[in-house]
């Protein structure tokens, strides 16, 4: 019954032009592993797929002086046996491994991830938090937006037809920096995020915190950026009562729902508990990054 | 719409058969190739029962289209004993008893060899986090713990 | 004469009665002679009940000797998972 | 040899019963060789879909098929007016009887849809794309009606009704008015009045547990192949293909002897798979479309419309002296039945204080419809739901008066001849002796981490014997192949029986092949529930073999031409029997096969029984837990599980079914349960939301097997499937009540619950 096309074109602008011609009829396909449910249930029906992983700038990893440029399309395991990556960027990792099984980090990835836009998103906060920015291809060329301006809300996203996210960048990890991923699920694995919280903090030569970012994953419409929460421990030595009013301005910066995975009420109640445990690991691991 | 034509190696043999472009690696794999020890138990990889090896990497079978699997190498639990030798999670497996309806066993098979290949001395921990994407509602996985444990001692030649 | 007791579950098919005595041989004869008496336990004799005659547990043994002294217990039949 | 009923237990030497040999089904099931019901197909197989109910409760007003019929691709669509109607009329088959009126409006809705998922029509097509299409060309017509998901709303007077002419059974006078209660059942003894004001303290609570299911990785699946003879033959993954057969045979108004049922390998059951659901729309698919029909569940149909086992909500009061003897004990248990009556109501009632020598008892049970997919058995139906209750209290009660848990529960233990309250005397019994080996047990005085609390509760279940067949053929080189009538529902039965078999014979365990027959093969037997599977399908193969016995020692007389008597069968061997004049050269069981061609004929032995005698069985469990006192989640630590089996025929396969229940257990405890929305709509039909544990949630579950012989087994067998779920609930209930402070009456103890309840303690600490 399928008229579903599927083309693997080997090159971005091959890509760019698949999707031009299909007029919002098409799909892409990276690692499959949300898109082939929503195949399966119905719940999309388009007639072109664009399976990207044939495109090398989409599926390497390259690491130089300025930082990583994380092809969109790798997949999860590659990323979390990049050593270098895991070094500098262990809170990213930490992200990265929750999401599914084994088996879904072996085709999943960091594009999808972002692109499917589900506010719990594991690897999103972390990438957010790390001031990732997303390489961006489309009919008009190409533009880098940070990964925090990317989704608009559960499913939904700033791209514009026809555009691809290639690849996420991410900076050198800065001496006396760290950072961290902390998220609630019921089950230890195989659960979607609850609550999810990433910090990324750097420390002076004092231990003084000089820069944070903090940023929350289903807790809103879409993974959030809480400058309140990242204020609330610099210039401190991100002590207890600053992880307090950490944790209290995580919670004021939620806006979360009731659904199936969890209540309003306990989202609100544990999300400053992930905020401050997530901060105290980052910190942990700021000290012994020097 | 035509199907496709898809060239790969299923457990050392090169295979070719035709697939519409939303038929699954696992519906190819079991309704084309007659490959049936791969398992479905949910099709949305919640449950690990149909884990194969493509490319050398542990993936749901579920989650990957037929036609992706071109020029691709493919692995599942049909290829995992060598002639009439088991592979030693095969024996230790029937050792500990650790299956019992056996659904979930092929899975969870191919996925511990695929953690003992990377990893020949994991821990507790690291067996039970590694295989925490294959469900078994029979034996409360006490004893698959203890068999790839096992395996992987013998492995080692420890 | 057997002692026969009833399961307080039976009593809304008995009128209240859970104990009697009746002078039958088998368990057949025993559901006859309570189906006679209870004509709204029948449905129950005939699917769902088990009797322990003297501390031993029948399930669907009709055949099953009575002695005149034993103590027959009529309680719902079990299943299981 | 004629035995009506079994056998009794002889304590003697064993050469193979208690070893652990390796399974006879397990090289397939490594190997990806065994087939399980989505693993048989035919030649020309036509796969078959259903189209489901999207509400929960609506009169189907026209169903409309000729777009679907029309569609190329398509070979047969069917809905209610393909199958005839049933009256009302009852027959066993598993956990409760059931009634064929209502089996055939579950299998095919008719006047009504009664639950999100209710089948209400189906089609059969050359591939599963076309028949996905062809289902969305159905158009049914509905008037949809308010609905009612909870147990204790649905018995409120204005209540949405799903069954306009249910009178709630087994109350006098008959009630006025149609209700949502289908049957109320009573259990009484002693006066427990008198009992309450005996007592010293009083403990009252009201205890609920929400629906879970089975949860079996293999969806429910089966092909069907009817021919133009009016045979039909069907190949299906159950626990029990002779009940299947006598169903479809019913519903298809069709005789016995011509259907055939060949069981596949089944991938995990635990009562979900007692049921027929697409078998009989198969066939009838088949009938319609004179093409074999393949039908496989999606993991999304299997929540929405199979299993799960009861919700219930449950009120317990118990009296006790200060001495620690209860005085008196009442429960009140309501559960959710689903669409139609049958919940696991009454065993529950009759075990929920089966573990305790009581004097004044009453429970009350009440078996109430709701619109959710009808119940199904769950691995000791019911009984965890009750323990729940129960053993909770029970804590609570020995904490009041100061007694040890595990002691208070040896002062009031059942034992050998207690009188239970809903029937029988008990006989040889292991309560106590499990008590002994928990309260031994390293784990019991294990010390305990900061902040970490140790829980323990017990469980009791009946096990049953029911029907059960088996034969044995003595093949010509003296090897046996044993066909079983008890489906082996991978705890290992196979293993088992022919342990028991080769043990009988003398032989060694590899030269017993055991197999599943169809339904061809032998006569009827029950489905493999209960924990009757090595309990009565033992008895049957031990019958069986020593029946094959008989008639080796009677050709081997006949060969030496001796007497009978003369003829002893011991190791595998006929020798003349010790100080008998009548010596002669011994006959291996290989020599005696090898001439039964040419004296007499071939050598078999076979049982059909209607097995009695099961013997309960008692665990009792020790758990240790830690609580995130700030986000309310539940880590289990530490797991002891301590069971009287009986006996343990093969002790590894019954270590297995300890930690598997055990884990189910937790897993109801902690996780698992059935979202719906404000329509009435399941909201987590799937692995992803509805939480089974993994491997990563849990520690190594510690057993220990106790073995107080059943007197009514030749082995001793009690079954031992079913109790090790039922006392996790309670444990983990008395585990986090130790760590916290706080007992939890609401399962699933989910974390939001768990910080709500810790932070109300918090907050009335603070003002006290």
């Amino acid at each position: 019954m399928s008229e579903m096309r599927y083309e693997a074109p080997k090159t971005l602008a091959a890509a760019v032009a698949l999707l031009a011609a299909a007029s919002g009829g098409a799909r892409i396909l990276a690692g499959g592993t949300d898109l082939l449910i929503q195949l399966r249930t119905g719940r999309i029906e388009p007639s072109l797929l664009v399976d990207i992983k044939g495109i090398p700038e989409m599926t390497s990893i390259v690491a130089d002086s300025s930082g990583f440029r994380l092809g969109a399309a790798v997949t999860l395991m590659q990323l979390t046996e990049h050593q270098a990556l895991a070094q500098e960027w262990p809170g990213v990792i930490d992200g990265i491994k929750f999401i599914g099984s084994i088996q879904v980090k072996g085709r999943a990835t960091l594009g999808g991830n972002l692109c499917n836009a589900s506010p719990a998103a594991d690897s999103v906060p972390a990438l957010i938090a790390a001031g990732a920015v997303a390489s961006i291809i489309g009919p008009a060329g190409r533009r880098e937006t940070p990964v925090a301006e990317i989704a608009t809300g559960p499913g939904r996203t700033t791209l514009t037809p026809g555009e691809i996210v290639t690849a996420l960048l991410l900076p050198r990890q800065a001496r006396h920096s760290g950072d961290a991923y902390l998220r609630f699920t019921p089950r230890t694995e195989m659960d979607i995020a609850v609550v999810g919280a990433a910090v990324h903090l750097t420390l002076d030569e004092r231990g003084i915190c000089s820069q944070a970012r903090v940023a929350l994953g289903a807790v809103a419409s879409r993974a959030l950026l809480v400058p309140e929460a990242a204020a609330a421990v610099i210039g401190t030595r991100v002590d207890g009562p600053a992880l307090a009013c950490l944790a209290e301005a995580a919670r004021a910066a939620s806006q979360p729902i009731d659904d199936k995975r969890g209540t309003r009420e306990f989202r609100l109640r544990i999300v400053g508990v992930m905020a401050q445990r997530a901060a105290e690991i980052a910190l942990d691991r700021a000290r012994r990054n020097s | 719409m035509a199907k496709h034509h898809v060239s790969a190696t299923v457990n050392g043999d090169g295979v070719e058969f035709l697939c519409a472009t939303d038929q699954t690696l696992l519906e190819v794999l079991r309704d084309e190739l007659h490959l049936n020890g791969t398992k479905e138990g949910c099709g949305t990889g919640d449950c690990g029962a149909c884990s194969v090896m493509l490319d050398g990497r542990l993936v749901c079978s579920c989650l990957v289209l037929g036609v992706e699997a071109e020029g691709r190498r493919i692995e599942t639990i049909e290829g995992m004993a060598v002639g009439q030798e088991l592979h030693v999670l095969q024996r230790k497996f029937l050792e500990h008893a650790a299956l019992q309806c056996g659904i979930c066993t092929p899975g969870i098979l191919i996925a511990a060899r695929a953690l003992l290949a990377r990893n020949p001395d994991p821990t507790e921990a690291e067996v039970r986090y590694w295989l925490a994407g294959n469900l078994c509602r029979c034996t409360g996985y006490h004893k698959i713990v203890e068999a790839v444990q096992d395996a992987a001692r013998e492995m080692r030649g420890a | 004469m057997a002692r026969i007791l009833l399961s307080s579950s039976l009593t809304p098919y008995t009128g209240g009665e859970t104990e009697l005595e009746l002078n039958v041989a088998n368990v057949a004869q025993l559901f006859q002679a309570l189906g006679a008496r209870y004509p709204r336990l029948r449905q129950q004799l005939e699917t769902d009940l088990a009797v322990a005659i003297d501390g031993e547990i029948y399930q669907d043994a009709l055949l099953q000797a009575i002695a005149g002294d034993s103590e027959v217990f009529l309680f719902p039949k079990i299943a299981g998972g | 040899m004629i035995v009506a009923s079994g056998l009794k237990y002889q304590a003697r030497e064993l050469k193979i019963v208690g070893t652990r040999p390796l399974r006879p089904d397990g090289v397939d099931k490594v190997t990806g060789r065994a087939r399980y019901g989505a693993d048989i197909s035919l030649p020309g197989q036509l796969i078959g879909k259903v189209l489901r109910s999207p509400h929960a409760h609506a009169r189907i007003k026209s169903i409309d098929t000729s777009a679907a019929a029309a569609l190329p691709g398509v070979k047969a669509v069917i809905s209610r007016d393909d199958f005839a109607d049933m009256a009302e009329e009852y027959a066993a088959a598993g956990e409760l009887t059931i009634n064929f009126r209502d089996v055939t409006r579950n299998m095919m809705a008719r006047e009504k849809v009664l639950y999100d998922g209710h089948p209400v029509a189906a089609v059969a097509a050359t591939s599963e794309a076309i028949a996905r299409a062809a289902l969305k060309l159905i158009k049914v017509d509905y008037e949809i009606l308010p609905h009612v998901i909870d147990v204790i709303a649905a018995l409120r007077p204005d209540a949405p009704l799903l069954h306009e002419e249910q009178y709630t059974e087994g109350v006098n006078p008959r009630p006025a008015r149609p209700s949502n209660l289908a049957k109320r059942l009573e259990f009484a003894r002693g006066n427990v009045e008198a009992g309450f004001a005996a007592a010293d303290t009083i403990v009252e609570r009201e205890f609920t547990t929400k629906p879970v299911h089975q949860g079996y990785i293999e969806p429910q699946a089966c092909l069907a192949s009817y021919s133009e003879d009016g045979q039909a033959e069907l190949w299906t993954s159950t626990q029990g293909h002779f009940v299947f057969r006598a169903q479809c045979a019913k519903l298809l108004q069709m005789e016995i002897s011509k259907i055939r049922v060949t069981p596949t390998e089944i991938g995990g059951g635990f009562g979900g798979k007692n049921n027929i659901y697409n078998e009989p729309l198969a066939i009838a698919l088949s009938r319609k479309s004179h093409r074999p029909v393949k039908m496989v569940m999606t993991r999304e149909e299997v929540f929405r419309a199979t299993g799960p086992t009861s919700g219930g909500h449950v009120k317990v009061r118990l009296g006790a002296t200060r001495d620690g003897r209860i005085t008196a004990a009442t429960a009140e248990l309501s559960f959710q039945a689903g669409a139609f009556p049958g919940s696991s109501v009454a065993p529950a009632s009759m075990c929920a204080f089966t573990r305790y020598d009581l004097e004044n008892v009453r429970v009350i049970g009440n078996d109430v419809t709701v619109n959710r997919p009808k119940v199904a058995a769950y691995r000791a139906p019911g009984a965890p739901i009750a323990a729940f209750a129960v053993e909770s209290a029970i804590d609570e009660m020995a904490k009041k008066l100061g007694i040890a848990p595990i002691e208070f529960r040896l002062i009031n233990a059942a034992r050998e001849g207690t009188q239970t309250y809903y029937g029988p005397k008990l006989g040889k019994i292991g309560y106590i002796e499990t008590l002994e080996a928990a309260r031994a047990h390293p784990h019991y005085r294990a010390p305990l981490g900061p902040g970490h609390g140790r829980g323990i509760a017990t469980g009791f279940w009946f096990n049953i014997g029911n029907e059960t067949t088996a034969a044995l053929n003595i093949n010509e080189d003296g090897t046996a192949t044993l066909i079983m009538g008890t489906i082996d529902v991978a705890g290992g039965s196979r293993a088992a029986m022919a342990m028991m078999v080769a043990e009988e014979l003398g032989i060694p365990f590899d030269r017993v092949r055991p197999h599943i027959g169809d339904t061809s093969s032998l006569g009827f037997n029950f489905i493999t529930a209960g924990s009757r599977g090595t309990f009565a399908g033992g008895m049957a193969c031990v019958v069986a073999a020593r029946d094959a016995i008989e008639k080796l020692r009677d050709r081997v007389a006949r060969i030496r031409e001796v007497p009978l008597e003369a003829v002893l069968w011991k190791d595998g061997h006929a020798v003349p029997a010790e100080g008998s004049a009548r010596q002669f050269a011994p006959m291996s069981l290989a020599e005696i096969a090898g001439q039964a061609g040419k004296t007499g004929g071939p050598i078999a032995g076979h049982a059909e029984l209607n097995v009695q005698g099961a013997g309960p069985g008692f665990g009792a469990h020790i758990v240790d837990v830690e609580v995130d006192r700030q986000t309310g989640s539940i880590k289990i630590l530490r797991y002891t599980a301590v069971q009287d089996v009986g006996r343990a025929i093969h002790p590894a396969y019954v270590e297995g079914q300890l930690q598997g229940g055990v884990v189910q257990g937790i897993g109801w405890a902690l996780n698992e349960e059935y979202v719906y929305d404000a329509d009435g709509i399941l909201a987590n039909p799937g692995f992803l939301d509805y939480r089974i544990p993994v491997a990563s949630d849990l520690p190594f579950i510690d057993t220990v097997i106790v073995e107080v012989a059943n007197p009514n087994h030749p082995y001793g067998v009690r079954g031992c499937g079913e109790v090790p779920i039922i006392a996790p609930l309670a444990a983990i209930a008395n585990a986090v009540e130790n760590a916290l402070g706080i007992r939890f009456y609401d399962l699933p103890m989910a974390p939001p619950k768990v910080l709500q309840a810790i932070d109300e303690a918090a907050a009335a600490a603070s003002k006290a």
